[in-house]
């Protein structure tokens, strides 16, 4: 087994004020999905767990489907509920 | 023209770059300009508080502005503001011109739609009993500052 | 504010006459500005005429400000211009202010629509191939100029 | 028989180019109503006769309904199709 991979996340809201800015979130692969990044967030920062499923998340500033691969290297967001006008 | 600001929003601009665009073709011009309401759901409001992801809610609204040409056959643009707003302030402006005005009309509000759920702007309420994250899931006040009068 | 002007129309004094009389419980304003195409039915429009019966535009705009009134329980404010206007210019603003967007364009759309079908305003386009009266049932071009060029 | 009674008609755009800004309409009757001020103004003003099938009537700067009472006093306009905005 080899390192633990580091996605850093960018946090906003509610997320924000609970967790600060960003977030390092630890994973064995060099790729995932949404649902898994959520999962490991919710246990390393249990402090975020309950908006969990209410956030999407956004790479490279657009929103990722289920399946789609997100990789350490992106621009990783949680976008909790919006409340934009 | 899509722009997100800190200061007062340019309303002018925003309507001027989308007449410019359709020039004499232009027929209708639609405009929402949303502002901060006094009171919500019974709470009496002090001010909002803006935030946004900003790179991505230029983006979003991009993408929104280039499904309206994509639907409806027209420019639209839009502005939105960030920080802190006193009630009665202008938060958003969308506009949208069109030869004919019920393609403006369905195009505007379609795309203000898309702006409150779509793109990554967050407001915090700050009312007399407390503040909160509009759209927040678990909408418990934040904070209860001690009524002093 | 309901009124009919022969110069520049004053855009921004309807739309601060809505804001105004809802005040801090405004959440949105929509407003439609109706500029003069450049074509029509496939005529190259030089400008249009507008005139009126102006007593009773003015009291048929304010009767559809009441409806309005009425129906949602927002303000209405609208003003129309008259005499030779060009392509491009502004011939009528209606603006409403609401708490909520949904009744501000809903309320919008519909005093537009009232007043093309029942104020006492007439336009006339001037084309390059002739000119008419739009809406007439008859629509012969009343004049058809010698082309010189 | 008396005098006929004369109605003053205020006219607009296509009615105004064929027949002046106002007409006098004669009618034998002190009251009439809008079909039989209409059908009057086409036998005594045959130019405008093919408008007012489209003509509405207005009395005191108000539609008037089919049975509404008219008189010589009142502020009478024709309203040819319209076309603000």
């Amino acid at each position: 087994m080899g390192n633990p991979h580091i996605y850093t996340v960018l946090l906003f809201a509610m997320l924000r004020e609970k967790a600060g800015t960003s977030i390092n979130i630890e994973l064995p692969s060099d790729e995932t999905t949404a649902p898994d990044l959520l999962a490991a967030c919710a246990a390393q920062y249990p402090q975020l767990a309950v908006w969990l499923p209410h956030t999407k998340i956004a790479v490279n500033c657009a929103y990722v489907t289920l399946e789609q691969p997100i990789r350490p290297a992106d621009e990783i967001a949680f976008i909790p509920p919006v409340a934009g006008g | 023209m899509i722009q997100i600001v800190e200061t007062e929003l340019p309303i002018e601009a925003v309507t001027q770059s989308v007449m410019q665009e359709l020039g004499g073709a232009m027929g209708g011009l639609a405009t929402f300009v949303g502002t901060v309401r006094n009171h919500a759901q019974g709470h009496q409001i002090q001010h909002l508080e803006y935030s946004a992801y900003k790179p991505m809610a230029e983006a979003e609204m991009q993408r929104i502005a280039e499904e309206v040409r994509e639907r409806w056959g027209v420019p639209c643009a839009m502005a939105h503001r960030l920080g802190l707003l006193q009630v009665g302030q202008a938060s958003i402006v969308v506009a949208v011109a069109s030869p004919h005005r019920k393609e403006a009309f369905a195009a505007c509000s379609w795309a203000v739609d898309e702006v409150k759920s779509r793109v990554p702007i967050w407001k915090k309420e700050v009312a007399t009993d407390g503040s909160w994250w509009v759209e927040d899931p678990l909408k418990n006040p934040l904070t209860t500052p001690k009524a002093d009068s």
